[in-house]
């Protein structure tokens, strides 16, 4: 992947198709996806309609992690290799991660005020998550302090990875220092394993989580090529 | 007066530099995250212990900014400049004051809200936990100044300063804490606006002759 | 331009019987000077002869521990002098444009910017944060206030440290001018700036 | 080795002259103070959420110490001297963080007995909870390092390095306070050394490659 | 007094093509030269032409952006040179003593700590906090570095600002010792320091 995005020519021509394409997908798949979960599937048993939620809110939590190993991904070959295009890479996803996790509390404390009577519960997913938004908060908030941008950039790096290896631990931790949200379980105690009515619709919106994240990044990236041309462009005529 | 503008807008300017307000409001949900993570999620200790303890975030997310408030006008020389400037230094301090609330109590206050909940501090009374915290910044920033500036010619002054405000902090906390925890709200409002207005008039007086003798 | 235009009062440092000390031990043995209108006075003296805390002394940051140094015959004694220090007084992360802006609203004057910028060649880091100044333009941004903010009395210490060929020549044009507009300037140097002075004082450890 | 020697005595001594040892442990017994003060005297409630709040305290008291640990040194040039000595960064790190602990962590650990005690905590309980914050502490400093390091050329940046932190000290808390709170006290201590460990190793690692950039 | 004790290696300073962006800037034309033992080169450039950038990327500090500086032939890189830079790397609180106890750690030699301070005359502030230092006594401190410890190559920035006449002749008497025992002196200035230069660059921004 990176190697072959080894330089940035290369990676505008492929994203000036990718990045549209991306975004079609997603809208595709969010339309078939939303209405599918929404109305279509069936209503929980225990829950009643507010586990459409769900298919929310469980993209959000999953990818919200994604994206910050891709990040963690991104961090490391930009220290190793001193590749210019990972630390785009990585700053470009940084947003979009923080808005899944947004969406993930937001959404998971939605869901939280009907099925436990209450907007927030400590629990151990929960705080993972939030500790997770936080994460991002820092990183993005790093970004923001240090004007030169190329050293700017590998601190950043540096700091995701120490997150990366943060992450797990605090998951771990926090499990086994409270466990009150739901398992995985929670969708089997309606007898069967997940019930496909209800997999399907999931998947879908996962899926479109995906795409969306991938045409975010893509754009953001080459929003920020673009302004670095420009600024390169300026500097050459201050010099000229 | 086109003096004290300045200095504002220049203090404002310098302290979003370091992150910018997403910085102060992370913090706060940070030091809010950790109460929880401490103390575990027993709801019922939460609900009474926590809703004080936005309180004590709020107040350590003032402290933080205090070390370098003055000591770096000091070492890098813009003190001298304020001394033979136009304006008394007093204002200028206000000034700074001002700026330091706008960039901090003003982000935090508005942050609490959600920390409040997050510790499971009923709904309703969101509104006038911040209003109280708007308040009671205002409060901790006039008294941090005047800690600020006493200890400005100590390096590594970070601790110290905290030992010399943490008792100016006590009052407001106390009644803040109150306000959180639903106890007679307006009496505890009216004397927490009684003590921002005491330390942000008398925290600048102070803060100013102290650094008169810093710049000895 | 109003920082070209002439003084009405008749700027006098008047320093009487000082004595300071410092950590302690007592500077120098007891100074008396006074200097007046159009003057340029240079304060040389080896490191450690108290220069810097005389002329603090005489900003008034300094208090004696005997004697007097005053600054007479200024309408509005706010508006007396210009300190230029060893520490420049600029913020890492402020441009240098922020701080002409800054402090034309300290002190209050507000000649065009382009002329201070041009006068010291900042014109290349107007927009760049001053942490990225090299020390010589750090130099010159300090002595900008000279420009910007007509002040009688100009108490200057190693004015030109840090600064090459050219920003040597504008210091002194700088001095030459503010005499000739009965303006008074002390200045600390290990060697002579260019300007002839009117008087020289040496301090003595 | 020599240098190393060097390196830990002279920022021990340096961290000292900032108000010495007897700062943190005010800071602490200080901020200890405030909980009291904020969630009222009921002795139950204390009893629960006492003991926790002196790892709160603990983790904040360290925070308030990072925010200049390197950006000092970025200033006035000791880096640079760092950079070019015979000793590897890594290990001038390491040093400075031996030294912060010295100076914070393992003062802050001893008064966490009186500090526990006057929140109410079983007494046969101290000793444990003294062991136990000496090493989360040196979690707090080995994450502090790193995270004061990739911050060290943010002018205020005093609560960006909080928010950027306080997510590491999240694991150690909570284990912390599952000591404090006396749950399975073995199992915890063991996780907390292992936090403590790796933080200590990776720590300075981090830091230094950071540093070398800030450089620059 | 090892800092006297010649050295085993011809330390060599290599520097080919380089060029340094700073701010996004090029500073200056690539630029190529070496010098070996017992050279003194004088680095000469109006303020913001980039003499500090190109010390410190010689020190390693600053990586290029094209081209290359190293510091060749010495048998230790970790020993290979001193740096004294604008700031001059002291802290406030610490006295003048500490500092040289310190470095002496961390630089690894030991000459008899009354000869540097009789050869910078640092004795009366032996004890007094770095803070109180003057401006002049504290660089001076700062060259204590290049007694303390022997190092073949020394990069030194403006070392003489802000030392008075004395100080400069000491600094000048520094540099030939040093080239005397083989050593390499690359000094950015901006009047010469006194001895001859044996080669002179000049940036031109
Ligand atoms: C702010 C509150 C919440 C947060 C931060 C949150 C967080 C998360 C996270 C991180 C996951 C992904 C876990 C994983 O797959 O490893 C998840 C999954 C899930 N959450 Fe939540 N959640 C919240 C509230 C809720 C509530 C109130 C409910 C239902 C009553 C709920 C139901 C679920 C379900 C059913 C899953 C799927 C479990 C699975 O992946 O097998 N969540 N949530
Ligand atoms: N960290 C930085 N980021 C961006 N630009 C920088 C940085 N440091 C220096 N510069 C710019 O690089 C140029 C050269 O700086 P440098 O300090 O090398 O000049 P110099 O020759 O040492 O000048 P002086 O004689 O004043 O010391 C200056 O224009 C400065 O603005
Ligand atoms: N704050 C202080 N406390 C104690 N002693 C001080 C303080 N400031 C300066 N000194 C001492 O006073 C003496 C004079 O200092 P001062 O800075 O006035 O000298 P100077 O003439 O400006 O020297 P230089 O030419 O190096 O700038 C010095 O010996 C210094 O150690
Ligand atoms: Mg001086
Ligand atoms: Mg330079």
């Amino acid at each position: 992947m990176f190697a072959f995005m080894a330089n940035p020519a290369r990676f505008m021509a492929f994203s000036s198709w990718a990045a549209p394409l991306l975004l079609a997908a997603a809208l595709a798949l969010f339309a078939a996806g939303l209405p599918w979960a929404l109305f279509y599937s069936p209503a929980d048993y225990q829950q009643g309609e507010t586990v459409r939620i769900m298919y929310i809110h469980v993209p959000a939590a999953w990818w919200s992690m994604g994206v910050y190993a891709f990040m963690g991904g991104a961090s490391f070959v930009s220290l190793v290799w001193r590749h210019a295009l990972a630390d785009v890479a990585a700053r470009a996803a940084a947003p979009v991660g923080t808005v899944f996790a947004g969406v993930c509390l937001v959404t998971g404390s939605l869901w939280g005020a009907p099925t436990w009577g209450t907007w927030w519960e400590w629990d151990g997913r929960m705080t993972s998550m939030l500790v997770l938004f936080v994460t991002y908060l820092g990183y993005l908030a790093l970004w923001a302090a240090i004007e030169d941008e190329e050293k700017a950039a590998r601190l950043a790096a540096i700091l995701c990875l120490a997150g990366l290896i943060n992450l797990p631990i605090v998951k771990f931790s926090v499990d086994w220092w409270s466990t009150l949200h739901q398992p995985a379980s929670l969708l089997r105690s309606g007898g069967s394993a997940i019930d496909p009515a209800m997999l399907g619709p999931l998947l879908t919106m996962a899926g479109a989580y995906l795409a969306l994240f991938g045409a975010l990044t893509l754009m953001n990236m080459r929003a920020a090529i673009f302004r670095r041309r420009v600024e390169a462009a300026a500097l050459r005529e201050a010099r000229a | 007066m086109r003096a004290l503008g300045a200095a504002f807008q220049r203090d404002l300017a310098l302290m979003w530099s370091g992150g910018g307000a997403l910085a102060p409001i992370g913090f706060f949900l940070g030091a809010t995250m950790l109460v929880p993570l401490a103390m575990g999620p027993e709801r019922t200790l939460l609900a009474s212990a926590g809703p004080p303890l936005v309180w004590i975030a709020a107040a350590l997310a003032v402290l933080a900014t205090l070390e370098r408030l003055f000591q770096a006008d000091l070492e890098d020389g813009s003190l001298d400049q304020m001394l033979i400037s136009r304006a008394p230094l007093e204002l200028l301090v206000l000034a700074k004051g001002a700026a330091l609330w706008c960039a901090i109590g003003l982000p935090l206050a508005l942050a609490a809200g959600p920390a409040a909940i997050a510790l499971q501090a009923p709904l309703e009374r969101v509104p006038v936990i911040i209003v109280s915290l708007a308040l009671g910044t205002a409060a901790f920033v006039g008294a941090g100044l005047a800690g600020a500036a006493v200890t400005a010619g100590v390096k590594r002054g970070g601790v110290l300063i905290a030992l010399i405000v943490l008792p100016f902090f006590a009052p407001p906390i106390i009644f803040g804490a109150a306000v959180a925890g639903g106890k007679d709200v307006t009496a505890a409002l009216m004397i927490l606006g009684g003590c921002a207005l005491a330390a942000a008039a008398l925290g600048p007086i102070a803060a100013a002759a102290a650094l008169r003798l810093q710049a000895e | 331009m109003n920082a070209r235009r002439p003084f009405q009062d008749k700027p006098t440092i008047r320093v009487e019987g000082l004595t300071l000390v410092r950590g302690g031990r007592r500077l120098f043995a007891p100074i008396s000077f006074a200097a007046g209108p159009g003057e340029y006075v240079e304060l040389l003296g080896a490191n450690g002869s108290g220069k810097t805390s005389l002329l603090r002394a005489i900003a008034g940051f300094l208090h004696p521990r005997a004697g007097s140094a005053h600054i007479e015959r200024c309408e509005e004694p706010s508006l007396a002098l210009h300190y230029v220090g060893h520490a420049n007084g600029l913020k890492g992360q402020a441009s240098v444009r922020a701080h002409l802006k800054y402090w034309a609203g300290l002190f209050g004057g507000a000649p065009s910017e382009d002329f201070v910028v041009k006068a010291l060649n900042l014109a290349r880091v107007l927009d760049a944060p001053c942490r990225t100044l090299s020390q010589g333009q750090a130099r010159r941004l300090a002595l900008a206030r000279l420009i910007i903010a007509p002040r009688p009395v100009w108490l200057l210490d190693e004015p030109a440290s840090a600064l090459d060929y050219q920003g040597r020549a504008v210091v002194g044009e700088l001095v030459e001018g503010h005499r000739a507009q009965g303006g008074l300037v002390l200045a600390a140097v290990h060697e002579p700036l260019g300007p002839k002075p009117s008087q020289t004082l040496r301090l003595a450890a």
